[in-house]
């Protein structure tokens, strides 16, 4: 933080009047010679430009905005609405600056006469047909049609044949239970139908009949099956496509906009969370380049309403009668102190969980140090043999999410990116669809939606990629800028450490034999869990045979929900559960300790490419749950054995000092241990197992429901149950087709 | 002249009524007020109710609560049938003119219980916004 | 002392004239311009010495010096393509508890500073504002906007993977 | 017909306050702006020698066999052998001006395909799409000429490097595309097309695809977007198809007559060619004549024959005599409509219409005599449009909807006097605002038809509001404006 703190210098003057100017010498330009710019005057004034950008871009570099409708910075030019029309200097009409380039000397006029005429016919014509029904309309507020309207538009309505023949009725589709229609609304912009087949890669939507009754839609009704479909509805630039579960429930100058991060993946994708009086409404993405760009998952969307289901709000101890039962903070830390008072420091163990924050992590390894146990383990394993997770470059995505749009060739080793992290999977689409990418994927062979060379799912494939003796081999040998991509599902497996060495290696030998620049990193560990970079960071182990082995009196969970620990493990053993929802992990404790969700706490998160991100507290923890570092703090306090840090600032310099990483927000610390790591690796021989390496999540109905917020989501019910609907005929006939 | 003498003559007049003067003494302390006045009649609480059309409508009617509640009378210790006479909504009293009585009418007011335990405790409807987790094998 | 340094700024060129700062309340948001012809126009001038004002301002003490303020340019909305939102620097300030009126059901908070989000031309202005009320910031850079080079033909292309095949 | 860029041609219309002035500025075209010098005066009487389409009629065989006979695949191989800049040459020395509509000069546009070649094939796409109401050209040569056209192909294709020729035909065309079909098998048998055609090792297909009857497809990139399997919408211009065309490869899209007409021009020569019609406009031309006269026909012509002549000549007069005619259509519906007086001084070529504020456009004559209700006539083909309107831009999608809903009111009189300049003005926001022509070929009928019967149309809306009294229109007049 200390970092970014700027004291105010004296070089001032330069950034508030020339900040557009700044802007647009370093926007498009950022890699290329200046030399070849070309100049363009827009009202006059000139400006410099690369060739080959459009009109429209030439004037947003100028500080001018074209109002547009079909055009978005990040879809295909599509040029169908007209609104963007302007006038150029010695051309006999108006022209679609969208789809326009530019050319040298050309003079653009955004505001001129017959600009203004046209920007005003062609809104009078999105009008004639568009429901006048902004007050029950959900984008009512945020509408781009509205305040096009308002500030292109004419002053007063010519529409006489509402009259006698009233206004164009089409019928509503029905998309599934994210995305709502109302489709008299559309304007036939077609965003939604480019975003579905460029970014989702799903040619579901499209459009049917001509003229006025042109309609968009799904052909016949159906799923629209994405699992970044309700990117849609941001995209729609009137109300015909609105989120379904938000629908009706809050207006957009109601609510209050807090700045947050997602962890339903391991990316970090950078939302908006809006709320009202406490209540989550709804989140949005926010625009970062570096990681989401403009997009967001549905899981991170739509699994909100899972914050206000099956929530721990009060603490619960397991009475006498083995039944948990609700009580005060006190009670529940007496009860804790009172077991481990009676337990040495090898007895005890605790296992995090994939949603738990550096901060509370932190707290409660430094608690269980101080208890006399090392024994902090992540539920999410992580091979430990050789360099194992003692270098960083070993267990992050070293390249980043940006550099795949650099890379020419990926190969995804045990993954499935479209399930496992939906955002890093539209990046290797973008980049396979713009700059010609080619995929490899070892493992289950699923529908990424977009085409890739499929080399089988045995882990042998490997190996023999790195001798040289897969065909593959040569593709890979010709790449100047590869990446490998292992998923940690895969790592999950027995061969894990096998895996880990075999593409540690094959990375190393790619990056020095290939000539790939000095800065490239070639090998990604993709994770699932959004704790699991910092869990590492901090020095979390894997390994929950060794809990099994142990037998530990007791067993701190910290939002430890996946089923790998039950009753059956120990039965004598006390639980603890701290977590925010009563999933797996409640179920079994004997104590309940009631914590934050992501939305409800200042916390710390470190995404699979080693970036740290803070998530903002939006609303209050509910009933007398608290901030789970809070909790740790104070149950310290109850043991007699405080916590050196009584507030958020103190405990993140804590972080500092575990790992620098932790608190250099936003920034991504390259590590180049690999060669090190490989050097390691090479000692380690072990044996890789003839399983065939399967992906966690093949189908799209894997994909909602993964976490204990995701689990308690109506939504994303509802997302698998009408998924399952969709494919039951097709499952049954495949059934008979393969008995 | 005269009213001097009326006004100790209506003191004497209460201090006998009341009972004397210790009694009009703690009947002072207690309502703040001795009056003299026609006696109406007494309710199922034990309250005595008076009438005096010498004072002015308003202060012409009034109760002496039962002495069961010592200083702790509450308004609604007034009965209903009383209620209506006291508050001149009707001019004669139950002793005079019984009230209807109907069938879906408590034969047992109770007193206002506010500032006691039993008090009365609003409740919400409205369905709480975040839902707790019960534990499933609480449910068995 | 603090006279003399106070003297001293205002002799200072470049500290003595400070463009504007201009407070907007959330609510009171702009209507649609596109054109903002005077978006660069002073509108008052602060003074850049670090002289406080947090004494005269009027916040509650435990206002002042326990918040964290967090300097940055908004993104562009996803909802919208409108970009006028992000052409100034907002301060944010750390979010606080908010409640449910029992009585009424309506959003409640403690927090007086929850409606205020000052808008700046720089972030040097927004330090100073800063600095001079004494809350303690962050500053988050502005983000680059990168900006792909789009061609209509590419939807056409034929042998690219631009090309469209759903309409 | 509505292809070959109509928009390159026709300028944008300034949105003048008057109407007056908006006549004035409109169709100051290049072309229209400095008259060149006439050597002929006369024109007119086409002599049966110089037809270029002999067998117009199908009285004769339309066989390869009947077609060498009547002169096609002659010599076709040295004409080949000499080039592609000797056709383009003589074509441009012809003056041949594109036939589908725009009347883009042919030369010039075979001259954009001449670029060295970056690896892509590079195509021609002929348009046989004839949709435009009142044409019937395309459909007469490809039925009893085909071999013309064959053989039109593989010269321009030859001119302009092409790899292969694509005719999208009109669905609806289903004997034509039979003899098209078969013309084609002939001349892959004789050794006319496919691999090294007429023995010059130049390699050269024809292939045949069927529309699907929509008139969107007449449009260049619309044709290209439909014969590459999509829906037909058409694409903004830049980038033009000679840059990024059918398959993303460089493409010309020209018209059947114009490519028909090609062997010929390069047999007999450019300056043949070009001692038809007046200067700029040049060559001959199929005239189709239709609606009321008493001989309605397609006829091969000489450009620049008055229209008087011409339907008097050929099509046996207006019917109830030149007196009873009320107005013509000179170019297909997309144009507007002129009335009688002007008919009868114009000549029928791309300058003099212009100046008389239509246009020749694929020279469908529709003439229609003192029986038409004519705004009924124009109301039926706005609804045409709103019917052919493909649905991607918004102008189009939605002026036309809204022009047809006026329309048919003042069919009816059912309007406000007001609302005559209201649909001038609507009709202008739609012209020159969207990706294609089609927007510009509704508006304009429209357009025609206030700018020479407003008197009819507020005759009607008077006589509507006398009869119906307390309508709610006269409740909207209060806020109207």
């Amino acid at each position: 933080m200390n970092k970014l703190i700027i004291n105010s210098s004296k070089k001032l003057l330069s950034s508030s009047l020339n900040k557009n100017i700044l802007k647009s010498q370093t926007a498009l330009l950022s890699n290329v010679v200046p030399d070849n710019r070309i100049e363009v005057f827009v009202d006059d004034k000139p400006v410099l430009v690369q060739p080959g950008v459009t009109v429209l871009q030439a004037c947003a570099e100028a500080g001018v905005e074209i109002p547009r409708f079909c055009y978005h910075e990040r879809l295909a030019i599509a040029g169908n609405c007209r609104m963007c029309l302007v006038e150029i200097e010695r051309t006999p009409k108006p022209v679609a600056s969208c789809a326009m380039p530019v050319m040298k000397g050309m003079k653009i006029k955004t505001d001129s006469p017959v600009t203004r005429k046209a920007r005003e016919g062609v809104m009078e014509f999105m009008l004639v047909n568009h429901p006048l029904d902004c007050p029950v309309c959900d984008q009512g507020g945020e509408c781009d049609l509205q305040d096009q309207a308002m500030a292109f538009g004419s002053d007063r309505s010519r529409f006489t044949d509402n009259l006698f023949s009233g206004k164009r009725a089409t019928e509503d589709k029905n998309l599934g239970p994210l995305v709502k229609t109302s489709m008299n609304r559309c304007i036939h912009c077609t965003r939604c139908v480019r975003f579905a087949s460029e970014v989702a890669g799903v040619d579901d939507l499209g459009t049917t009949g001509r003229g006025n009754d042109m309609q968009i839609g799904t052909y016949v009704e159906k799923l629209l099956a994405s699992e970044v479909s309700g990117n849609v509805i941001d995209l729609c630039p009137v109300g015909a496509l609105t989120s379904k579960p938000y629908a009706f429930t809050a207006r957009p100058w109601e609510l209050r906009k807090i700045s947050s991060i997602d962890v339903l993946d391991a990316l970090g994708s950078n939302i908006v969370v809006q709320h009202r009086a406490g209540d989550v409404m709804r989140i949005l993405p926010r625009l970062n380049e570096d990681i989401n760009e403009e997009w967001l998952d549905d899981k991170a969307r739509f699994s909100y309403d899972g914050l206000r289901r099956q929530r721990l709000v009060t603490p619960m101890v397991r009475g006498h009668d083995g039944l948990l039962k609700p009580c005060e903070w006190d009670d529940a830390f007496y009860a804790i102190a009172d077991k481990l008072s009676r337990a040495s420091g090898s007895q005890i163990a605790a296992l995090a969980g994939g949603l738990a924050d550096a901060e509370s992590l932190v707290a409660l390894k430094d608690l269980m140090n101080r208890l006399g146990s090392e024994n902090v383990f992540v539920e999410e394993s992580f091979p430990g043999q050789a360099s194992g997770t003692d270098l960083r470059s070993n267990y992050v995505a070293n390249s980043g999410i940006t550099n795949l749009e650099q890379a020419d060739l990926v190969l995804l080793v045990g993954t499935n990116p479209r399930y496992e992290a939906p955002l890093y999977n539209t990046r290797i689409r973008k980049s396979l669809v713009h700059n010609e990418l080619k995929v490899a994927l070892i493992g289950s062979q699923v529908n990424l939606s977009y085409e890739y060379d499929y080399l089988g799912d045995s882990a042998q494939i490997l190996e023999d990629l790195l001798n040289g003796k897969h065909e593959y081999s040569k593709f890979l040998a010709k790449a100047k800028k590869p990446l490998i991509v292992l998923g940690s599902a895969a790592l999950q497996r027995k061969d894990g450490d096998a895996l880990l060495n075999l593409a540690t290696r094959l990375s190393e030998k790619l990056r020095t034999q290939n000539g790939c620049p000095n800065d490239w990193r070639v090998f990604n560990v993709l994770h699932r869990w959004a704790s699991q970079v910092a869990a590492l960071d901090i020095g979390y182990r894997s390994g929950i045979e060794q809990i099994k082995a142990q037998k530990p009196k007791i067993l701190y969970l910290l939002g430890a929900d996946e089923d790998l620990v039950s009753r059956v493990d120990g039965d004598d053993t006390f639980i603890i559960y701290q977590g925010h929802h009563g999933d797996r992990g409640a179920e079994i404790a004997d104590v309940v300790l009631p914590g934050a969700a992501y939305t409800e706490k200042s916390a710390t998160y470190v995404n699979t490419e080693g970036r740290a991100q803070q998530a903002s507290f939006v609303v209050a923890p509910p009933g007398k749950a608290k901030e789970d570092w809070q909790i740790l703090r104070a149950l310290s306090d109850v043991l007699g054995n405080p916590l050196p840090y009584d507030d958020l600032d103190a405990l993140r310099k804590r972080m500092g000092e575990v790992s620098p990483t932790l608190t250099s927000y936003d920034k991504i610390e390259s590590a180049s241990f690999l060669p090190l790591s490989v050097s390691l690796s090479q000692k380690v021989k072990p044996a890789l197992s003839k399983e065939p390496i399967r992906a966690w999540q093949t189908e799209l109905g894997d994909f909602y429901m993964t976490n204990p917020i995701s689990r308690a989501s109506l939504t994303m019910a509802r997302c698998v149950q009408s998924f399952k609907k969709t494919n039951e005929p097709v499952k049954q006939t495949q059934a008979n087709a393969n008995p | 002249m005269t009213s001097i003498v009326q006004n100790f003559r209506n003191l004497a007049l209460s201090i006998k009524q009341n009972g004397g003067l210790y009694r009009s003494i703690l009947q002072l302390y207690r309502v703040d007020e001795i009056k003299e006045g026609e006696y109406i009649g007494t309710d199922r609480n034990g309250n005595r109710y008076y009438q005096n059309k010498r004072f002015f409508v308003g202060r012409s009617r009034w109760v002496i609560y039962n002495e069961k509640y010592g200083l702790d009378y509450d308004g609604t210790h007034v009965d209903p049938e009383w209620h209506g006479w006291l508050h001149y909504v009707r001019d004669d009293p139950p002793t005079v003119k019984p009230p209807i009585t109907y069938k879906w009418v408590t034969p047992n007011p109770q007193e206002n219980k506010t500032g006691t335990p039993d008090n009365y405790v609003p409740y919400s409807t409205v369905k709480p916004k975040i839902e707790a987790w019960v534990p499933k094998s609480n449910k068995k | 002392m603090s006279l003399l340094v106070r003297n001293f700024s205002k002799l200072n060129p470049l500290g003595s004239i400070r463009s504007y700062s201009e407070v907007v309340n959330v609510f009171g948001r702009r209507s649609v311009d596109t054109q903002a012809a005077d978006e660069k126009k002073t509108i008052a001038t602060i003074p850049e010495n670090t002289e406080s004002v947090k004494e005269v301002s009027g916040h509650p003490e435990v206002h002042l010096t326990g918040r964290l303020a967090k300097i940055y340019v908004p993104p562009k909305n996803s909802m919208q393509s409108g970009t006028f939102g992000t052409r100034r620097w907002r301060i944010d300030f750390d979010n606080r508890d908010r409640w449910e009126n029992p009585l009424m059901g309506w959003g409640s908070s403690g927090d007086p500073l929850s409606s205020l989000q000052p808008e700046f031309g720089s972030k040097e202005d927004a330090i100073v504002y800063c600095q001079r009320m004494g809350f303690r910031y962050v500053v988050e850079e502005e983000r680059e906007i990168k900006r792909r080079i789009k061609s209509y033909g590419a939807n056409y292309s034929w042998n690219k993977r631009t090309r469209v095949s759903t309409k | 017909m509505i292809n070959n860029s109509i928009n390159k041609i026709i300028p944008f219309l300034k949105n003048s306050p008057s109407a007056s002035s908006q006549i004035l500025v409109r169709y100051q075209s290049a072309a229209a702006a400095a008259p060149p010098k006439q050597k002929k005066t006369t024109f007119g009487g086409l002599k049966d020698e110089d037809r270029i389409f002999t067998n117009l009629y199908g009285r004769h065989d339309w066989k390869l066999k009947g077609a060498m006979s009547r002169g096609d695949w002659y010599k076709t191989k040295e004409i080949l052998l000499k080039g592609s800049d000797w056709i383009i040459n003589e074509v441009k020395a012809s003056g041949l001006r594109g036939r589908g509509g725009a009347g883009f000069p042919s030369g010039l546009k075979w001259s954009f395909m001449n670029k060295p070649s970056d690896g892509r094939p590079k195509y021609l796409v002929i348009n046989a799409d004839e949709g435009e109401p009142g044409t019937c050209k395309d459909r007469e040569i490809m039925r009893h000429d085909p071999h013309k056209l064959v053989e039109g192909c593989l010269i321009a294709g030859r001119a302009m490097g092409a790899r292969a020729a694509y005719i999208y035909i009109r669905g609806e065309f289903y004997n034509e595309s039979s003899n098209m079909q078969a013309a084609i098998n002939e001349a892959y048998k004789a050794g006319l097309i496919g691999k090294n055609a007429c023995g010059t090792g130049y390699d050269f297909d024809v292939y045949m695809h069927r529309g699907a009857g929509a008139y969107i497809c007449g449009e260049e990139t619309a044709l290209i977007e439909s014969l590459e399997g999509k829906q037909g919408k058409p694409r903004l211009k830049p980038p033009f198809p000679a840059d990024i065309g059918l398959f993303g490869c460089p493409t010309t899209v020209t018209n059947v007559e114009t490519v028909a007409v090609a062997p010929t021009i390069c047999r007999r020569g450019g300056s043949w060619f070009a001692s038809f019609g007046r200067e700029r406009n040049s060559g001959t031309k199929l005239f189709n004549i239709s609606g009321h006269v008493n001989n309605p026909c397609t006829v091969e012509e000489e450009m620049s024959i008055p229209l008087k002549e011409l339907i008097e000549r050929h099509a046996g007069g207006v019917i109830g005599g030149w007196d009873n005619l009320l107005a013509i259509i000179p170019g297909g519906s997309s144009v507007p409509l002129i009335p009688k007086k002007t008919c009868e001084e114009v000549l029928m070529d791309f300058d003099s219409l212009v100046q008389a504020q239509t246009g020749l456009g694929t020279a469908a004559i529709i003439v229609m005599n003192k029986q038409t209700d004519v705004v009924k006539a124009i109301a039926r083909l706005s609804l045409f449009y709103k019917h052919e309107s493909c649905g991607q831009c918004t102008p189009c999608r939605e002026g036309t909807v809204w022009l047809t809903k006026m329309m048919d009111r003042f069919v009816e009189g059912k309007a406000r006097i007001d609302e005559i300049d209201m649909i001038w003005e609507l009709s202008k926001q739609i012209e020159g605002h969207t990706i294609c022509a089609l927007g510009d070929a509704a508006a304009w009928p429209v357009q025609g038809l206030i700018r020479h019967f407003r008197p009819e149309l507020e005759r009607r809306i008077k006589e509507f509001h006398a009869t119906h009294k307390g309508h709610v229109l006269d409740k909207l007049a209060k806020y109207a404006n």
